[in-house]
């Protein structure tokens, strides 16, 4: 799996989208050092970025030393992490913020260093970087509306669905059900509602399950990891197989799911190219020769056959046998 | 609370109310006209599935609850349930998980040893929170918040925070999804504890002896009592409950998770204050916890499929929360008049 | 061992002791509580322990039931010796004991209480109705009428009491002591009490009592052992028993120089409280004066309402009735501090509970009245050098041993501690002390410093209430002394009138008729 | 005082205890990873301490009169989304003084929080445990509620710059280390509230008994403690900025939690204004060292509750 590109993306030039092919870096010049800050790497979406950051260091040769935050609520913390990394002279600072916005003082501080700083998985929109990586959360919530409208055209079924797409406030539900809004727009799949709420797996549990109740006439469910766990169980147990699933994003977990055939399909970020790619970013942005068009969109990846090739899966996903590692010497 | 002073029918009222919070709380008539008012506003709120959700939420609130009121009467706080229902429910799974790898013809005893182990470490967990607080003489709430941050530590140290699947279907079919004369399994369980913590407080020496720590911790020590045993048995049984409701978690979602019970601790506090547990210790029904619990699944229920934004439902827990504490206290200064009279 | 066999072998040892206690040692810091104090009990004896507060009375039977571990000394039980009793040895070896501070459970019922412990199970499920069999049968017996189901809590005083004592005849002790069981019954409850005192030693239970009260210790001692600052002083068997003796004995001098000639000049009227009642109850008629330049006593049983008298005119407690004059005008006392600013000051009975913050150095409970004053903050902000030097003012004239201000008060002893509390009255004007319980549990020495004081601090004119279980203190000291009983001033004494025997009559209800006040 | 027992009292004296451990952390860090003594990291050890101390200093004062603040966390939160609203909002950039005015509004909402749980905790007599945890919910409820859940972004320039000012070349937050631990000093030795709050966390009848006004005094602790954690939230508002619904969901444990490890007692009445900057500087450093040596979080968090179990027990021999 040591090649991965050309990778496909869309650029973005001017405000125009142009799509384009990453060209992966062969080595790194020097064995830089890079710092990398996530939200935590508490589950297997941030595992699959850990495994991507970690391969694509030591397939350059660089030092690169990972810091998780301890979660969504630890800002003060992500704060304090971005001070270290820049106070021990890193040749570069990557970051999947837990708010742009908090961390909008940080941004600054690297530009005034002079330390490049890269944005990869969790979107920035004005932050001043010097690239950036991401998918859009639309376009996710815009690939599994289409696919609904496609499995629906072919099969002729009536979809109903409540979307449980993670907590209110994180930027990203929001712009996942825009997305899945468009999606399915003009056709003759409805959205009943969207259920809000935190993403441990027992709050989405209740929340499936009042929904159920709520809307007898539901038959589709579309939502993030931990819902699709709580699902999953639910519908089985009232016999409710009329109800599809599908997952709003991509973990280990879903693709397990699917090839068990729970599931019908997910929208995969390609977790780990993107955090390879964001490593590549940051040794570019060090060595000078960041492209001119500098923010990547990569393009989701709607996985619907259960029979993927294990190359493939390590594109999107961790080794099952992955543990985290937090430093890539 | 604003009473006209001194008028006779007004003061008969309010006492009588007092005297019904003391015997029976208030919860249980409050949730009774929550889930009429539903019946009539919103016909979806008894359908058969409803109710079972109901039924289901209060099981696990009223089990944690139960847990901690034990504690709370001996004047303590459980502040690490969370952390242990997460704890249990990644120790059934794993070890049913092994144990299937070693024994793959004896499922149900794989199961059960699963369950067992899941429980026992609950139980385990919570001798050491009893035995740091009783022994050491910490206090409950800042040693069960350190317990709280070790045991979760230990856990995604072990899991990585990846769910652990390959629990025995037979968990998931009878554990997490069983029935018993069209009502979830669970809910009889809880029953049986409610009922079996009801007994041994009210029924058994051990129950007086609780009691007896929590109101007069000397003076029991005094009558041949071992605070200590107790201590460490009450955060025993804590530790329990909480296992309970994550082994039950793990069997329900056919996998072991360690991102459960972020909110356990609070909400069976929540439900052991409203069902009138005096956090000064030495009190305590479990019957009127079971209807705090009862109380807390209506209310959240109600809010949900009334789609009320789960912004206001936390502003409506924290307002129930402290008018049932302040009920409490004026209850209790009536009780004490009472004395001196 | 089950009650009957220990019954048994306590009667075949007729002639030997039960229990033989040498040479015990207890020191609680610099406190010498107990010095080699040694004791002896026979089957079938009432034992009285005699001495004034603070003797170690209590401290020696804390011993006895395995509260306190001496630290030197030898126990022989039943003819077996032994270092010291844990709790539950002393259990095993029939020892049951009435502490004087109840041992009760508040939010239990009456009946739990009782069985604390040693609950009566069938097949592990409490065996109500045999407990309650048994409760009853030993509340019959004592006669007592306490409702078996009644949360302690809710009891008053005089009834904890009673729990109390049914607590510890519900075991067939073999060696049952009572530590001032009396205290806060009234004579008919406590007659009965000694009735059940006589027919337990007849049943040959070695009975160790502790009392204050001459008239019990007259009608049922066999034999006298007086304890005086922690030391043994000499047993008297009942043939000896005359009360000059065992006071001498138990005040180490004749008792006329433990109590000051106090100048009384009372002129001024400071304080008058009329038909004064509290919300709580516990004071429900009370009336009385206090004028400058005396000690006006208040005399009353344990509960019987007299602290709350004093803390009522604080403002510590809510009125529900009645007036209080200050110099002629009425008052209401609202808070603490409102009170302080009058120049009234009220010492709490109670130095670890409701007087000291024992954690805290003596300077700061020394300053804790002042330091709202000009000479102690300024702005909000505390003038330090200012607090230092008045607080050591006041220290060294209550003549604190160590003279040192760093100290946490929870390790100085007990009249050092009580010292401190007094100490915060003069750090400020104050000019109406009033006093509850002043030398409670402290030693005779400092009761003499402290009653110099108080002699000193009425010949220079101020005011003096003294609200005491201290009998004799009430009464040399006093120039008046009110008798409260039930809430109630039930008599005023003056003159000849402030005899022992005046003031147990007003205790129990046939009290001289309260005279006006009119001593000039 | 024998020698023994001095000796003894030394050795468990919290500071000494706190100096102790922070020593032998920096000792087992700098011998692991040659950046730890860097000037660059102490120096962000200690701005970064500056913060948590803040708020650990506002839950000492709760906590010196044997209660908690669990609310405090959900303040902060509120606190840092209304100062960036106004900040935001026309009228506060309109107004003369919009970052005065804006902290000024982000202080009256902590105080006012702290009138509500100084007043259920103090007139009703309420366990302080139920009543913050009930203002917890409501001050979530709101906070969630103003912002709709979504981080406020934008705030001026000029107010982040406070966070990044320097004055006499030394660094605003470390001004702040000194300045809040001096006034806290103060106010707690020097000042009579500071001597009441004392008295009344180890005996609160003694202290009604002597004259002191217990409730007010234990009011006005929970006052000071929401206006501590207003003043915080806002300069990590500046640190960050912009206003953050989530920005204290995990400040309060800890607060309480660096408040006990530096030794303030959970019994009331012991510890002094040095303890909350001794936890802050224990625990950022603990973080910090063990972020540098790469230990995992998983790890970190077993590390911290040790050092709580640690405190405790040694509060505990205190005692
Ligand atoms: N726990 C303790 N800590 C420190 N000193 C104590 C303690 N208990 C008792 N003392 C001291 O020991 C001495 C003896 O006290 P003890 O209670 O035995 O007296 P007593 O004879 O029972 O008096 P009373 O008649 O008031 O009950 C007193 O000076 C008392 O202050
Ligand atoms: N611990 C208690 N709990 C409840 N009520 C009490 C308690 N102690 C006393 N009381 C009640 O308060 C009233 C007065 O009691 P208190 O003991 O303060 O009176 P006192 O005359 O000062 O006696 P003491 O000799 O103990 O100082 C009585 O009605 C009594 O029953
Ligand atoms: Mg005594
Ligand atoms: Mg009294």
């Amino acid at each position: 799996a040591e090649s991965w590109g050309p990778f496909p993306v869309k650029v973005q030039r001017e405000g125009v989208e142009t799509a384009s092919e990453f060209q992966p870096l062969e080595s790194a010049t020097q064995p830089w050092k890079i710092c990398v800050l996530v939200p935590h790497v508490k589950d297997s979406y941030w595992l699959a970025a850990d495994y991507g950051l970690i391969e694509e260091a030591r397939r350059l040769g660089i030092d690169l030393t990972l810091y998780e935050a301890g979660g969504y609520g630890n800002l003060p913390r992500q704060v304090n992490q971005f001070d270290n990394c820049l106070s021990s002279k890193v040749d570069a600072i990557l970051v999947a913020p837990i708010s742009e916005a908090g961390l909008s003082g940080s941004f600054e501080k690297a530009r005034a260093a002079g330390i490049p700083t890269i944005a990869f998985i969790n979107p920035v929109s004005e932050a001043p970087v010097a690239g950036k990586v991401f998918t859009r959360m639309r376009t996710k919530g815009v690939e599994a509306g289409n696919f609904l409208v496609e499995v629906a055209a072919a099969n002729g079924s009536e979809y109903k669905v409540v979307g449980f797409p993670g907590a209110q406030g994180s930027g990203w539900a929001e712009a996942a059900v825009e997305g899945f809004q468009e999606g399915i727009q003009g056709s003759n799949i409805t959205l009943l509602d969207v259920k809000f709420g935190d993403t441990g797996v027992a709050e989405q549990l209740s929340l499936v399950e009042d929904a159920l109740q709520t809307y007898p006439e539901m038959n589709l469910i579309w939502g993030t990891a931990p819902t699709i766990e709580a699902a999953i169980g639910v519908v089985d147990e009232i016999g409710r197989d009329d109800v599809s699933i599908m997952a709003e994003y991509g973990t280990r977990e879903m693709l397990r799911l699917l090839q068990q055939e729970q599931i019908m399909g997910l929208v995969s970020d390609y977790t780990v190219v993107q955090a390879r790619m964001a490593v590549d970013l940051a040794v570019m942005a060090i060595e000078g020769n960041m492209p001119a068009a500098n923010a990547f969109d990569v393009e989701p990846a709607l996985i619907t056959d259960p029979d993927v090739s294990t190359d493939d899966i390590l594109l999107h996903f961790a080794p099952a046998n992955w543990r985290p590692v937090f430093s890539s010497k | 609370m604003t009473f006209a002073p001194n008028s006779a029918p007004v003061l008969r009222l309010r006492d009588r109310l007092f005297a019904f919070n003391e015997r029976v709380g208030l919860a249980l008539p409050l949730s009774v006209l929550i889930v009429t008012g539903m019946l009539l506003a919103e016909p979806r709120f008894v359908a058969k599935m409803n109710m079972f959700n109901v039924l289901r939420d209060f099981s696990v609130i009223t089990l944690a609850a139960l847990g901690q009121m034990l504690v709370l009467v001996t004047g303590r706080f459980d502040l690490s349930v969370g952390a242990i229902v997460a704890l249990a429910s990644v120790t059934t799974a794993s070890v049913s998980n092994q144990l299937m790898l070693v024994f793959p013809d004896m499922i149900g005893f794989v199961a059960v040893l699963g369950v067992l182990a899941g429980l026992s470490v609950g139980a385990i967990a919570g001798v050491g929170n009893g035995w740091l607080i009783s022994t050491l003489k910490l206090d409950a709430f800042i040693a069960t918040i350190a317990t709280s941050s070790i045991i979760l530590g230990a856990v995604f140290v072990w899991t990585y925070g990846v769910p652990v699947y390959g629990v025995p279907k037979v968990l998931t079919q009878w554990v997490g999804r069983g029935q018993i004369f069209g009502l979830p399994g669970l809910l009889y369980l809880t029953l049986v504890a409610v009922f079996i913590v009801w007994f041994v407080l009210e029924r058994t020496a051990y129950g007086r002896h609780i009691l007896a720590v929590g109101s007069n911790e000397a003076a029991a020590e005094i009558a041949g009592i071992s605070p200590k045993a107790i201590i460490c048995g009450v955060f025993a049984a804590s530790g329990f409950f909480a296992a309970l409701v994550g082994v039950y978690f793990t069997a329900r979602m056919g996998s072991g998770q360690s991102a459960l019970g972020a909110n356990t601790a609070m909400q069976a506090i929540t439900a052991a204050v409203i069902g009138g547990v005096s956090l000064r210790g030495g009190s305590g029904n479990p019957i009127k916890v079971m209807f705090g619990g009862l109380f807390l699944a209506v209310v959240g229920n109600a809010l949900n499929l009334a789609r009320v934004d789960s912004k206001f439902q936390v502003l409506v827990f924290g307002v129930v929360l402290l008018a049932a504490a302040f009920l409490d206290r004026a209850t209790d200064r009536a009780a004490r008049q009472e004395g001196q009279r | 061992m089950n009650d009957k066999q220990q019954m048994q072998a306590a009667l075949g040892t007729q002639d030997e002791h039960v229990l033989q206690m040498s040479d015990i040692s207890k020191t609680y810091g610099v406190n010498r509580a107990l010095d080699e104090v040694s004791f002896d009990l026979r089957p079938g004896e009432v034992h009285v322990l005699f001495g004034e507060n603070g003797a170690g009375k209590s401290t020696l039977i804390k011993v006895l039931t395995g509260n306190v571990r001496p630290d030197a000394g030898t126990l022989t039980i039943n003819g077996q010796s032994c270092g010291f009793l844990t709790l539950r040895g002393a259990k095993a070896a029939g020892i049951s004991a009435v502490f004087q501070e109840f041992q009760l459970a508040p939010s239990l019922s009456v009946v739990d209480n009782l069985f604390l412990g040693r609950e009566k199970t069938r097949r592990g499920i409490l065996a109500r109705a045999e407990m309650q069999d048994q409760a009853r049968q030993v509340l019959a017996e004592l006669g007592f009428a306490i409702d078996l189901e009644a949360t302690v809590g809710t009891l008053t005083r005089a009834q904890r009491q009673m729990v109390e004592i049914c607590k510890a005849l519900l075991l067939h002790a073999s060696i049952l002591i009572l530590d001032e069981p009396t205290a806060s019954l009234n004579d008919h409850e406590a007659d009965a009490l000694l009735d059940v005192v006589r027919k337990l030693r007849h049943r040959g239970v070695g009975i160790i009592y502790v009392s204050h009260r001459m008239r019990e210790i007259h009608e049922i001692a066999d034999r006298v052992t007086v304890l005086r600052s922690g030391r043994y002083i000499g047993t008297l068997p009942r043939a000896g028993l005359q009360e000059a003796k065992l006071v001498e004995m138990m005040t180490g001098r004749p008792i006329a120089a433990l109590y000051p000639e106090i100048r009384q000049d009372p002129r001024a009227m400071r304080i008058r409280i009329s038909n004064l009642s509290t919300v709580n109850g516990a004071v429900k008629d009370a009336s009385l004066t206090l004028r400058a330049g005396e000690i006006v006593g208040i005399a009353g049983l344990m509960g019987s309402g007299k602290s709350e008298i004093g803390q009522a005119l604080f403002g510590l407690l809510p009125i529900r009735s009645g007036q209080i004059e200050m110099d002629g005008t009425l008052i209401k006392p609202r808070n603490p501090s409102a009170m302080l600013a009058r120049h009234l000051c009220y010492f709490p009975p109670d130095r670890n509970v409701g007087g000291l913050a024992v954690s805290r150095p003596v300077l700061e409970n020394g300053s804790m009245t002042g330091l709202s004053l000009n000479m102690f903050s300024r702005f909000g902000f505390l003038r330090r050098r200012n607090e230092r030097s008045e607080v050591m003012k006041a220290m060294k004239a209550v003549r604190l041993r160590p003279l040192d201000l760093t100290l946490p008060v929870g390790s100085l002893s007990g009249g050092n501690m009580q010292k401190v509390l007094l100490a915060r009255g003069l750090v400020r004007n104050t000019e109406v002390f009033v006093f509850d319980e002043p030398t409670v549990g402290i030693d005779v020495g400092a009761k003499a410093e402290i009653y110099d004081l108080l002699k000193s601090l009425v010949e220079k004119g101020a005011a003096v209430l003294m609200i005491s279980s201290d009998l004799q203190e009430v009464l040399r000291l006093s120039n008046r002394v009110y008798v409260v009983t039930e809430g109630r001033t039930v008599a005023e004494l003056c003159g000849d009138q402030k005899t022992e025997d005046n003031v147990l009559k007003g205790f129990f209800g046939h009290a001289p008729k309260i005279r006006k006040e009119g001593v000039a | 005082m024998t020698t023994m027992q001095m000796t003894r009292s030394f050795f468990l004296n919290s500071a000494v205890v706190g100096l102790v451990m922070i020593a032998l952390l920096l000792a087992g860090f700098s011998a692991a990873s040659p950046q730890m003594l860097t000037k660059g990291n102490i120096y962000n050890i200690l701005v970064q301490s500056s913060y948590l101390m803040i708020f650990a200093s506002a839950q000492s004062m709760v906590l010196l009169t044997r209660g908690y603040d669990l609310s405090l966390g959900n303040t902060v939160s509120l606190v840092s989304v209304i100062t960036a609203m106004v900040l935001v909002s026309p009228w506060g950039q309109a107004a003369g003084a919009p970052i005065l005015l804006a902290a000024l509004c982000g202080l009256g909402a902590a105080v006012l929080i702290g009138g509500l749980n100084g007043t259920l905790v103090a007139a009703t007599g309420l366990n302080p445990f139920i009543v913050t945890l009930g203002t917890m919910y409501i001050v979530q409820a709101l906070g969630s509620t103003v912002s709709g859940g979504f981080p406020v972004s934008g705030v001026p320039a000029q107010f982040m710059a406070l966070s990044r000012l320097d004055v006499l070349g030394v660094p605003v937050q470390i001004w702040t280390l000194g300045l809040a631990t001096l006034a806290l000093h103060m106010l707690l030795k020097w000042s009579v509230y500071g001597r009441s709050l004392y008295l009344v966390g180890a005996n609160p009848t003694a202290a009604t008994t002597a004259g002191v006004k217990t409730r007010m005094v234990t009011a006005m602790a929970y006052v000071c403690c929401s206006a501590f954690a207003g003043l915080g939230a806002i300069l990590l508002t500046a640190r960050t900025g912009s206003g953050e619904p989530t920005l204290g969901a995990n400040l309060t444990l800890e607060a309480i939690a660096a408040a006990v490890v530096g030794g303030i007692s959970t019994q009331g009445g012991r510890g002094g204004a040095v303890a909350p900057l001794i936890g802050a500087v224990l625990i950022t450093l603990l973080s910090n060292g063990m972020d540098l040596v790469q230990i995992d979080g998983y790890v970190q968090q077993i590390c911290l509750g040790m050092i709580i179990l640690i405190a405790l027990t040694l509060d505990r021999f205190r005692r």
